[in-house]
């Protein structure tokens, strides 16, 4: 058999140069997005964890809950991801031992800034998008590059089909573009289902487009302490994950099959 | 001591256990399980940085992280900026774009490119977002320090010493930076340039980024010591906007801060698009129009056609 | 494909198709001129775009120019779209191992003879067509083009809707890339009728 | 610098210009070649391939075949690849034999520490999971990585366990994962399987058909594959490894091909 | 002077390689052609061949055309699955098609499939594998069912069942395990579905639908998406634009209709055509 | 380090090029003019790889007056330009391309139109209000944008055009000595002081 039909990864990934040295990286593709709202804020991903040509599994997850009010996505490269997301745990663990209880979400958002900026000489591959519920009961959304820059954002998609999700975003969240009716304006907020709606019509698109988006789609949402589940009702497959008992912010996870192709 | 001791003591497990990316070893002190958990590598000294174990460093670097000469590498930091400030006698007009790009991808149009040092004290932001971000809050932390030990606000020259003197302990490492410390202090307004390759100039116009060139075209025409305030403020749009529009890694919109005597004072956000259509809208020194030049010349020809009479 | 940018889009609507451009000619980072089209009319119902190396652009123009009017010529009437498709494929598969640096779109209604149907087609470099029942893209912008249009369009759009679902999605894909934009043109292509605009887009 | 702070990104080493003076003329840097000799395994030397392994009723089940091959050379023919960690744990390796060796002895020096701590606890796969991952990355971060694609298989207090891990330190867990060209060729197969019935509709008799054929597949199509293999069990009974088995596989339609192509006798 | 010669030969034009290869030098790498991943496969039954291929067409890692045609037409008994280069497999398909209908106008004869398999493996050997074609050739003649594949550099292979392209091991696996000598036309093209929905599911590179072509010495039976299990939901949202949203600056319209006004010189005067029969009598 | 800088105002068309000859790191000759007068009503500016950039102005110099010998009239401004684009494109197909960026200048006598291209060494062509070549164009750019103007007079042309040189003395690290300006309008092309 050719070379070409043995080696199908080889089709894909360009020529590196001559390279002696072990490459410690690799890509597992898929794709994360966060939206915040008023007083609610979405963060999914899909489960695909990809390597070359290759599904490596249909499930694993890339988003991950830290707090009841606090929900981390990670893309990239998956060993270093889970790592990172495991260390961020620690740290929190720590705070809350120290502290009696949760850290804040703008506090979370700079903690990951010095642990990404930690290893600024052997960097994490990893595209990190916090999103969660800030001390003042809105929405927020922080999204951070390898490195450890990071801005609060109303919405933000990153992983491998981060280009083709981001200008659909723009459209339909900041309305780029867009010349509102004559003695109208565009919203500023949009509300949950119009937010969920367009998270799932997001990822539908980006499984037709890239081949290392698909199989489901993992939705976690953030609503603030004391808002009422609008919303929410009527949307299959949707699971409580926030502490039983506690009044504070509710999380809740939704999934949702993708093509498999 | 330990090392040598944990090393005849254990068997294998425990040793690789011990030395596997460490939770355990890498930078986190007993001081992190107190209250300062987690910040506790803010402290003094800086934290300490994770070296990848290879023959060198910066080649691997190089290898795994983008920029324009192999955009193809995976590892995308957010780059590409237009930068300027400029002392006059009202001040120091500190003006940026907000555009940041991993590739030929436009990863951002809403980057803070100014970091609020203190109530008088700016910098601002090319290169390395994250090099940018990090080095200037820490360096916040240290004014903040200076003030608490000397009574007295840090002058502006002694800060961008302090940031230069930083970087420059790394240098040849791989970071990158370009910026610029603006502020008002005992000896009035002040602007240093510090970057990454340990430069430090003291000076009165500085543009700084892959725009910088076509922001210097319009600034350099227009600038005066004795500028009136509005005049300043209008300059430091028109500067911005003439990058973003020929600059393809400058854009978005622009933040105009304008540093006095009693400390800055953010003055605005303008979308770009928006001044080339239509101008700043009402605000002093603006004459009104779009600054695009179809805008500008519309109508205009350049013909001159003239219809002979018979 | 990055040294002088430019995206290039078709779409699909009822009984109607549309084709954008934008109007920048870089030479990488710096914008030389914002005029600079990239769709260009073959015959009064086809058009023809190409994002690519600008100056592959204006020789293919010329080229395809050269090889219509002998087409028109020798057969005595018009070309049709599917027709000019295959012609465009076989002149980029010519050059298999030299290639042209562009990649084409083609937009078109076909001739009333054949029932004024919409069409549209896209190509790589070495011309492999592609006949999307949907939309095509190509250019700097093309991963951007491809996510959003999937999301934007909709099937059997009347002339003007298309027109704001193309420049929706045109306008909103240049702005995330830094090689696209500074204007765009939008060409609707109706069995009675060709409607250019030339949009306000984002200058920088 | 110049100013496009895209170029500032990484470390530079612009071409010197020879009129410039500045940076100052530097020789290149000698690179000894002799430091290469301290390397431990940089790339692999004795390697084993596939190992497949799925979640069934009462368990997992994980196959592989027991072939070392030298490069091209099948040099062993009967060393086990599947290995079991305590009671409760198979580990299955593909990739270097000789990293997979030394895990194997580190993994048995966790499992006396464990024992003599003598503290009621006794590892289970996803703790042993746990320690294995954390090992494989940290070498990855050291730049001396362990050469090997591992399945860890087990099964304890009533939950069976399945996952994988690289030598970069990636994992994941599934209910049907294979390693190598296991990966490529058989798991198609058991994911077909997998998907239409779910692991708890599997019992042990199809499990043993499923993963013998899927053996028998890469047999015919992986050309360093052996037609022995050995098939390992974890159930609430404990930890089984069975003996090298050999299966008939079927050639006979060979014979009626002539040539490549136009020869017809 | 540099004039172009208008009426060039045929073949391939290698005037651009030297500028290319210039700009690959400055850092502007030629770009990427599109490629079908694939997943390709063939098998022969009793008395017929069955062809099979997915649809997706790649662009890295784009999805360039999601329901491509990939078994292309040789002659009325003989087809080609193509992997590879999605141009070439294409090409090098329409050529040899069409040197067959020559062939079979000179002879008189219905071209055979080695004769197929030999003017491919001949085209595909004098490019080296430059023509980056991988190819699954099945077809019936005189001398009964035939199936090879075509490896890029010109290598062939004669097999009772075969596959190509980046999800040919997920699909050989289906066939290394299911396939049996003399199968029933039905369940040969079962294990072909079979074997692409392997490849669809497992290889990235393939994806979307399955298309069969069943070659029997009754005719040929091209099922174009005999399976569509990749069909797009249902979207969640409806995406139409209130007219007005987009601004413009300018708008030129060019009609298409040319719309003639007929003047009488005598008789009806002021009639127009446009306004049809509703003519007003001024006489 | 070479540069030029064109615009167009009212009725004209002004081009000014750099005068400096340099090998490596030496200024061989400090008033070399790199404006070639076309025809009566045209002007091209040439930079680039040395000896490229004399042969091809050369080369164009001798058909573009080969065409008008042939048929007793010289090219407008935009074919002139668009068979210059094309002989650079063609000749960059050739084992030996030129190397060389232009900017074409020219006044439409027909239109009374002046016409300004700028052309770069892969056969791109752009039709636009002003134009630079070579490191000065990332400052004179941004300059023109914001001051230049389609109708003005000459007088305010040349203010224009200092301002761009100013420009490029005060940030470009390497001084370009003086600019040669020529300038083509209804009568004609002519080299101008500044």
């Amino acid at each position: 058999m050719s070379d070409l039909m043995a080696h199908p990864y080889h089709q894909y990934h360009p020529q590196q140069p001559q390279q002696r040295q072990f490459n410690p990286y690799t890509e597992n593709g898929g794709t994360i997005l966060a939206i915040a709202g008023a007083d609610f804020s979405v963060i999914a991903g899909d489960t695909r964890q990809s390597e070359g040509y290759s599904i490596q599994t249909r499930y694993a997850p890339k988003v991950f809950k830290l707090t009841d009010k606090a929900v981390l996505a990670v893309n990239g490269f998956a060993a270093d991801g889970n790592m990172f997301v495991k260390k961020v745990k620690q740290r929190l663990e720590w705070y809350r031992h120290a502290h009696s209880k949760d850290m804040p979400l703008r506090a979370i958002a700079r903690m990951i800034q010095t642990m990404l900026y930690a290893q600024r000489f052997f960097p994490y591959y990893v595209y990190n998008i916090l999103g969660g519920i800030e001390e003042d009961g809105t929405g927020a959304v922080y999204s951070f590059d390898p490195v450890g820059s990071y801005e609060r954002e109303a919405c933000r998609a990153a992983g491998a089909a981060s280009a083709l999700v981001q200008p659909f975003l723009d459209n339909q969240i900041y309305f780029k573009n867009q010349t509102p009716a004559l003695g109208s304006a565009h919203p500023t907020h949009l509300p949950l289902r119009h937010v969920v709606e367009l998270v799932i019509d997001s990822f539908t698109g980006a499984t037709e487009r890239h081949i290392e988006v698909g199989d489901s789609l993992e939705m976690y949402i953030v609503l603030a302490r004391g808002r009422s589940l609008q919303g929410l009702e009527g949307l299959k497959d949707v699971r409580e994950l926030s502490t039983p008992g506690s009044n504070g912010e509710r999380l809740f996870v939704l999934r949702k099959p993708l093509k498999r192709d | 001591m330990n090392t040598l001791v944990s090393r005849y003591a254990s068997t294998s497990a425990t040793l690789e256990l011990q030395d596997k990316d460490g939770l355990e070893d890498e930078n986190v002190s007993d001081t992190m399980w107190g209250s300062s958990a987690g910040f506790g590598n803010l402290g003094p000294g800086g934290l300490k940085f994770d070296i990848p174990a290879v023959h060198s460093p910066t080649d691997f670097l190089r290898l795994h992280t983008d920029d324009h000469a192999d955009p193809s590498c995976r590892i995308k930091i957010k780059h590409g900026t237009t930068t300027l400030a400029f002392r006059f006698k009202g001040g120091v007009i500190v003006a940026v774009d907000s555009r940041a790009t991993a590739g030929s991808y436009i990863a951002s149009g809403t980057v803070k490119k100014v970091i609020e040092i203190n109530k008088f004290l700016l910098g601002t932001m090319a290169g390395g977002a994250a090099d940018c971000q990090y080095w200037e809050t820490y360096l916040g932390i240290q004014c903040r320090l200076h003030e608490l030990r000397n009574r007295e606000r840090i002058s502006v020259a002694a800060a961008s010493k302090y940031l230069s003197n930083l970087v420059y302990s790394y240098k040849g490492m791989g970071l990158s930076m370009g910026t610029m410390i603006c502020g008002w202090d005992k000896t009035g307004p002040a602007l240093f340039y510090v970057d990454s390759d340990g430069t430090r100039l003291k000076g009165d116009v500085f543009s700084v980024g892959s725009g910088s060139t076509f922001a210097y075209g319009v600034l350099d025409q227009g600038y005066h010591w004795d500028m009136t305030d509005e005049e300043a403020q209008e300059l430091g749009r028109r500067s911005i906007y003439a990058a973003g529009h020929r600059d393809a890694y400058s854009g978005n919109t622009l933040n105009l801060y304008h540093v006095k005597e009693d400390g800055w004072r953010f003055i605005g956000n303008y979308d770009i698009s928006k001044l080339h259509y239509d101008g700043p809208g009402d605000v002093p020194g603006s004459t009104g129009k779009g600054y695009g030049y179809e805008e500008r010349t519309a109508g205009l020809s350049s013909s001159d056609f003239q219809e002979v009479v018979a | 494909m990055q040294i002088n940018g430019g995206s290039v889009i078709a779409m699909v609507g009822k009984n109607c198709v549309a084709i954008a451009s934008d109007l920048r000619l870089g030479n990488q980072a710096l914008t030389v001129a914002t005029n600079f089209e990239k769709v260009f009319p073959v015959t009064d119902r086809i058009y023809l775009g190409m994002a690519g190396l600008a100056t592959d652009v204006l020789t293919l123009r010329e080229r395809f120019r050269f090889r219509v009017n002998m087409y028109t010529i020798k057969e005595e009437r018009e070309i049709e779209p599917e027709t000019f498709a295959h012609l465009v494929s076989s002149t980029l598969y010519e050059r298999r191992f030299g290639p042209y640096f562009i990649e084409p779109i083609i937009a078109g209604i076909t001739s009333p003879a054949k029932g004024s149907k919409p069409f549209i087609a896209g190509a790589d470099l070495i011309g492999c067509l592609n006949f999307a029942k949907d939309f095509v893209v190509v250019g700097t912008a093309s991963d951007e083009l491809f996510g959003i249009a999937e999301g934007l369009w909709e099937p059997d759009l009347e002339p003007e809707d298309l027109f704001e679902t193309i420049s929706q999605t045109f306008l909103n894909a240049v702005d995330r890339d830094a090689f696209s934009g500074w204007g765009a043109i939008v060409h609707i292509i109706t069995p009675e009728k060709v409607i250019t605009r030339k949009l306000q887009a984002r200058m920088d | 610098m110049d100013h496009f702070p895209t170029n500032w990104g990484r470390p530079r080493n612009d071409a010197v210009d020879a009129y410039n003076t500045y940076p100052l003329h530097s020789r290149p840097v000698h690179h000894d070649s002799f430091a290469d000799g301290v390397q431990r395994t940089q790339q692999p030397i004795v390697t084993g391939t596939s190992v497949l392994a799925i979640r069934y009723k009462d368990g997992v089940m994980m196959a592989a075949d027991t072939l070392a091959s030298y490069g091209s050379l099948a040099r062993f023919k009967d060393v086990t690849r599947l290995h079991a960690v305590g009671d409760y744990t198979i580990l299955g390796a593909g990739g270097d034999m000789s990293d997979f060796q030394y895990l194997k002895s580190v993994l048995n020096d966790l499992i006396i520490d464990e024992f003599t701590q003598a503290d009621g606890h006794a590892l289970g796969p996803s703790e042993i999971f746990e320690v294995l991952s954390g090992i494989m990355y940290g070498r990855r971060s050291k730049f001396n990585p362990l050469w090997n694609s591992l399945l860890v298989g087990g099964f304890k207090d009533g939950k069976s366990f399945l996952a994988y891990v690289d030598l970069l330190g990636t994992t994941y867990k599934d209910n049907a994962i294979a390693t190598g060209y296991g990966a490529y060729i058989a798991l198609p197969l058991l994911r077909e399987i997998m998907d239409a019935k779910g692991p708890e509709n599997i019992s042990e008799e199809e499990a043993r058909s499923m993963l013998t054929e899927s053996m028998k597949v890469l047999f015919y199509r992986d050309a360093r594959s052996l037609n022995k293999f050995q098939i390992g069990k974890i159930t609430a009974t404990g930890v089984e490894i069975s003996d090298a088995i050999s299966v008939p596989t079927e050639w006979a339609f060979a014979e009626k091909i002539r040539g490549y192509g136009a020869q017809t006798q | 002077m540099a004039t172009p010669n208008v009426y060039r030969g045929t073949g391939f034009d290698f005037s651009n390689h030297n500028r290319n290869e210039f700009l690959s030098n400055k850092g502007f790498p030629v770009p990427k052609a599109q490629s079908t991943g694939t997943t390709i496969v063939g098998c022969l039954f009793k008395g017929g061949v069955v062809l099979g291929a997915d649809t997706r067409a790649t662009a890295g890692p784009i999805v360039a055309d999601k329901n491509c045609e990939k078994i292309h037409y040789l002659t009325e008994s003989i087809r080609c699955c193509g992997a590879g280069t999605a141009a070439d497999t294409e090409f090098t398909t329409a050529l040899i098609s069409s040197n067959l209908e020559l062939h079979a106008l000179s002879t008189g004869r219905k071209p055979h499939v080695v004769t197929a398999m030999t003017m491919l493996k001949q085209m595909l050997f004098r490019y080296q594998g430059h023509v980056g074609a991988a190819l699954v050739l099945g077809g019936i003649d005189a001398t009964g069912p035939h199936l090879f594949t075509i490896h890029p550099h010109g290598s062939t292979d004669k097999l009772p069942y075969v596959t190509m392209g980046s999800g040919s091991l997920a699909a050989m696996g289906v066939f290394e395990s299911g396939w049996k000598a003399d199968m029933e036309r039905q369940d040969a093209v079962d294990i072909v579905c079979k074997a692409i929905e392997a490849g669809i599911f497992n290889d990235l590179g393939s994806g979307s639908n399955v298309d069969v072509c069943v070659i029997t010495p009754e005719g040929t039976d091209m099922m174009r998406n005999y399976r569509k299990p990749n069909e797009r939901v249902q979207k969640e949202r409806n995406y139409k634009f209130r007219p007005g949203t987009t601004a413009w600056k300018k708008e030129t319209i060019r009609k298409l209709v040319v719309e003639e006004t007929v003047t009488y010189i005598s008789g009806n005067a002021g009639t127009t055509a446009a306004e049809g029969g509703d003519a007003m009598d001024t006489s | 380090m070479e540069c030029q800088v064109a615009l167009t105002g009212k009725g004209y068309v002004l081009v000014a090029a750099d005068t400096v000859a340099a090998r490596s790191i030496v200024k061989m000759k400090h008033d070399e003019d790199k404006i070639k007068v076309l025809g009566s009503h045209l002007l091209m500016s040439y930079s680039g790889e040395p000896g490229d950039t004399v042969q091809f102005a050369e080369y164009i110099e001798r058909n573009l007056r080969l065409h008008q010998i042939r048929y007793l009239q010289p090219l407008r401004p935009s074919p002139a330009a668009a068979w210059i684009r094309r002989q650079l494109a063609d000749s960059l197909r050739s084992r030996s391309p030129y190397s060389v960026n232009l900017l074409v200048g020219g006044y439409d006598i027909a239109t009374s139109e002046p016409h300004l291209y700028w052309v770069d060494y892969l056969g791109t062509l752009a039709h636009v209000p002003y134009a630079a070549q070579g490191y000065g164009s990332y400052f004179v750019l941004s300059l023109l944008d914001r001051y230049h103007n389609p109708e003005a007079t000459l007088e305010e042309g040349i203010e224009t055009l200092k301002r761009c040189i100013a420009e490029m003395e005060k940030r470009l690290i390497v001084g370009l000595g003086k600019f040669k300006v020529k300038i083509v309008d209804k009568d004609g092309a002519r080299e101008i002081e500044l």
